[in-house]
């Protein structure tokens, strides 16, 4: 036994001596520094949960769960109630059971679970995890894309933490808020739907436009990026469309193209997950591009070309880092300056970047990522600097958002 | 009835007669949304019964390399596949490894096969009910569009119509003949 | 509408050719084949299942999950009855909640969910994953070690599906199968502890050897292997200790040195996750060392020590594969025999194993893992022959179980 | 009153005293089992109601390098730490990352301070509650004993005390001096 008793002495004593070190308090969890508008939340689907980073520091602030889906569905952050929510699906025996879907609702500033809403187990679970719910303007409601049996969408009333009701949607999926009360959808026969909901929420009244555009020879893709009541969404070959919600019908307001014939003929395309960014305060326009053939409107591109989006001119071209390289490195424990780090950058092919967002602020960083390891870096959107990698975000993930 | 109602009620004779021996309940509908008639997919297949022994279907006998070899990604039936190829993870290209689900409903890709060089019509089935695999992941995407046309999606989790909606891994089953190539080629 | 009907009619036809290829049934799920001796489990931590693999082919078999804990708690299988256990826990909502404990019963020629038995939700979780439940012989009582508030095990009857009893077993963990109805445990004081159950599981009786370890100068790993009545454990300091439970007490049948004088003087020293293995039929031990100092007694191996246990001699020393280039190779999707290849080996340093088991039979296989990427090879036990790579198994983990 | 319950009685207070403003209700017992009288630990301690705003606890500003870097694993407090680090996950060596809990029982370790040479006594409380960081790795094993003399090691997921058992990130709280160093150093 006097071995024993040595042996948990070994552990704990008094302190007498003046000079040591002070000790530490037990049971502290930290809150969020104060938000910049530097921040982005980043996904990954493998850990099931999505970091929030600051692009400054390119330090990770706090992790939020999201379970239950493909993707991880991204958080959806609300500044106005400074609340955060996060679409999840449990089963009753982890991948079996009884399914159940929830909004879980964070405090913005402390991350604890604050809340949740039991809302129909039809929440889309769909790869690309974009635009399958949404925060209204003021964050009165929440809307949800349901996806089983037909399409819907899920009002929730955020200020009462209930579901409203459920609309059908038949044949229009996604949801691309543009009021307090108002948002729109993109439909199997070429047309966008415009879906009012009163001071309630409930359905006030669906609007389609005309038919602008081919769901065969040239669809849109989900990925648009939005302009106040307006949507900008390119199509698979390249045209940006403006679709305007701002009237009682929503309608295409432009279309112009994102390449010159020339750039056609060199097979020029826009292709990735969240392919476009833009930045209202300089009308800037980021899109990923690569060559390649029909088909490749997945695939990662090796640049970003910028647009004026007023003039409808490329103004400049960024070259995304060699992010597989850095992850790499990262994983194999090697140092960034190292000879080693130097050869696999020289030797593992640069695969270009999926993503892009942009804060809204006056100096932007243009955040961008591969989705296949999650790997993320961060430029200076003004002028294409690169600024810094964002290391060991996770094994996979490409989905970004500024909160 | 409708122009579409007609045409789904031949596609839906004419895939029983082409797929012969499955149980065939495809059942395909239109919903009116906003004014516009729009069909509503995917289609809802019967599950055959037998669950056989281990069967790898294996590569295709009469083609070389990655093209005929349905644990690459090059398989010439992966044309618009997007995930965990079944091949990798205890199934086959045509059966859900052990202890998963097949779901009833998938989305539809066209490929062409490089043996007889003719254009064929896939079934991307998703095996269902256990995580992901997390082997051998694919994503070519001739002829996938965008959610809002859905039976041609494969970004959708198409486990929707199984038990649980996990996602464990794709297959990748031949219908028959297409009428014509994909878009693409 | 026309240009709708054109895209919907790309998918599907008519076949009335003669020559093409058969259309395929839908809905088949494969069964196993016949097992084989060489089939292993791996698990994932990650992705939070196991992976059932046939070290001939290299192929992967099948997978069921195991959620809940730090590593995937690894199947244990049951030879008698055709089904493999697995232990989980599930929260009401995903990683909160309420928690539940589980033993889900797999069929092990179909790997499906054939039943369940809930048990207390105490169930052990410890990052080395091993000990923490076990089969007895026959299969007729799972036994699962707990941990919290107190130590205890629970005896589940296999045969009722019910839960019999929980044993506390204080200051005693682990589970070593030694018989039907008997298993021996590990304990802070140095000694070991032989649990006698009934023929219905309930206690019989809890037997105590003699003090014969010093838990904190040279501390027995949890690490240990099974011959029959006995189990092997290696010491920190590298000696192998025999305790043999088939008596009414148990008692350390016998103490081997490891090393000589001079391998320690050079800092040989035993290391990693299951650092043992043993091959009853030819009396070989399998032992992961490295040079090293104290603390070191969870790192990987750059050697495998084969010896014969009953001359107590070293007969062999295998050199493990160079696991991580492997892995990264394959993660950068770069292909085996290029260049590239060659360099990353060339560069990227051998990291060693942690983990070795070998098969039962007359020719058995060593499979050898690193448990921080999670990748494996395979030798012929016999020789030291390396046989190959098993190829994609994760992102991590270590261990192994011959079903 | 056996030897080991005064030496816990006595480890009680000294730890009261040593550390001062938390309150502290460190459980220690004793259990018999097989006849041998062996500890119960771990030590469960209160948590101290003030939730801090964001309070990087940073870099130890006497040390350079990596050894005073809290994101580091070389980092002197982590000699016996396993897990990934809280400082690296939006927490710090001492907090834990907004959102996640700490839990009032942990395994404890002995690090010598490079700063002054003294070896410090150190709590490696888990954060819980949330899925696995991911972020920072780091596994160092001084001191660390097998689980059957739980305290001392590292390898148990100590989320048991807490109101969820799922492992976030693992912080390193100094407790006060050691008596004694290591066995190892």
């Amino acid at each position: 036994m006097l071995r024993l008793a040595i042996g948990l002495c070994l552990a704990l004593a008094t302190a007498a001596g003046a000079e040591e070190v002070e000790p530490d308090d037990v049971g502290r969890s930290l809150r969020l520094p104060q938000r910049t508008e530097h921040w982005v939340w980043l996904n990954e689907p493998l850990l099931k949960h999505a970091k929030l980073l600051d692009g400054d520091s390119g330090e990770v602030l706090g992790i939020v769960d999201a379970l239950g889906s493909l993707t991880g569905r991204h958080p959806l952050p609300c500044r106005e109630r400074d609340e955060t929510y996060v679409l999840e699906t449990f089963y009753s025996r982890g991948n079996r059971g009884q399914r159940r879907d929830f909004v879980t609702i964070y405090d913005s500033r402390s991350l604890e679970v604050i809340g949740e809403i039991e809302v129909p187990p039809r929440t889309a679970d769909v790869g690309h995890g974009l635009a399958l719910g949404a925060v209204l303007d003021g964050c009165r409601f929440l809307v949800i894309n349901n996806q089983e049996p037909a399409n819907s969408v899920t009002v929730v009333d955020l200020e009462s933490r209930s579901v409203v009701e459920e609309i059908t949607t038949a044949g229009c999926a996604l949801v691309y808020p543009v009021g307090e009360r108002r948002f729109g959808m993109l439909c199997g026969d070429g047309t966008a739907l415009l879906v009012e909901i009163d001071g309630a929420g409930h359905r006030r009244r669906l609007t389609s436009s005309e038919p602008f555009f081919d769901v065969v020879e040239d669809p849109l893709t989900e990925k648009g990026v939005r302009n106040g009541e307006q949507w900008m969404f390119a199509s698979f070959e390249g045209y940006l469309h403006i679709v305007d919600f701002s009237g009682e019908r929503p309608r295409l307001a432009d279309r112009w193209s994102l390449f010159t014939d020339a750039q056609r003929e060199q097979s020029w395309r826009i292709g990735g997950l969240q392919h476009l960014a833009y930045h209202a305060p300089t009308k800037r326009l980021y899109s990923v591009v690569h060559q390649g053939g029909k088909g490749t409107h997945k695939d990662a591109g090796n640049e970003i070309w910028v647009y004026d989006a007023e003039r409808r001119q490329r103004v400049q071209v960024i070259g995304p880092p060699p992010l597989l390289a850095a992850f790499l490195r990262r994983m194999s424990g090697i140092e960034p300056d190292s000879w080693t780090a130097w050869l696999m950058e020289a030797v593992i092919p640069n695969q270009g970047v999926h993503s892009v967002v942009v804060t809204p602020d006056e100096q932007p960083l243009l955040f961008v990522r591969h989705r296949e390891n999650g790997s993320a870096g961060v430029f200076d959107a003004r002028d294409g600097t690169f600024v810094r990698y964002l290391e060991e975000i996770g094994l996979g993930g490409g989905l970004m958002v500024v909160p | 009835m409708s122009a579409i109602d007609r045409w789904t009620e031949r596609l839906t004779r004419e895939m029983a007669r082409s797929t012969g021996r499955r149980s065939l309940l495809a059942k395909l509908g239109t919903l009116l949304a906003g004014g516009a008639a729009v069909p509503l997919l995917p289609v809802a297949r019967g599950l055959a019964a037998g669950t056989p022994i281990h069967n790898q279907a294996g590569p295709d006998p009469e083609l070389d390399g990655p093209e005929g070899d349905p644990t690459k990604c090059e398989y010439w039936r992966h044309c618009s596949i997007d995930g965990f190829l079944c091949s990798c993870c205890g199934g086959s290209q045509t059966a859900c490894p052990p202890g998963t689900e097949m779901a009833p409903v998938s989305w539809i890709g066209t490929c062409r096969n490089p043996g007889d060089g003719k254009d064929y019509a896939i079934w991307y089935n998703d095996c269902c009910g256990r995580g992901m695999c997390g082997r051998c992941f694919c994503n070519r995407n001739e002829g996938d569009r965008p959610i809002y046309h859905p039976y041609r999606s494969n970004d959708v989790n198409w486990c929707s119509g199984a038990s649980s909606q996990i996602y464990h891994c794709s297959t990748a089953l031949i219908i028959g003949l297409a009428e014509e190539a994909q878009p693409e080629q």
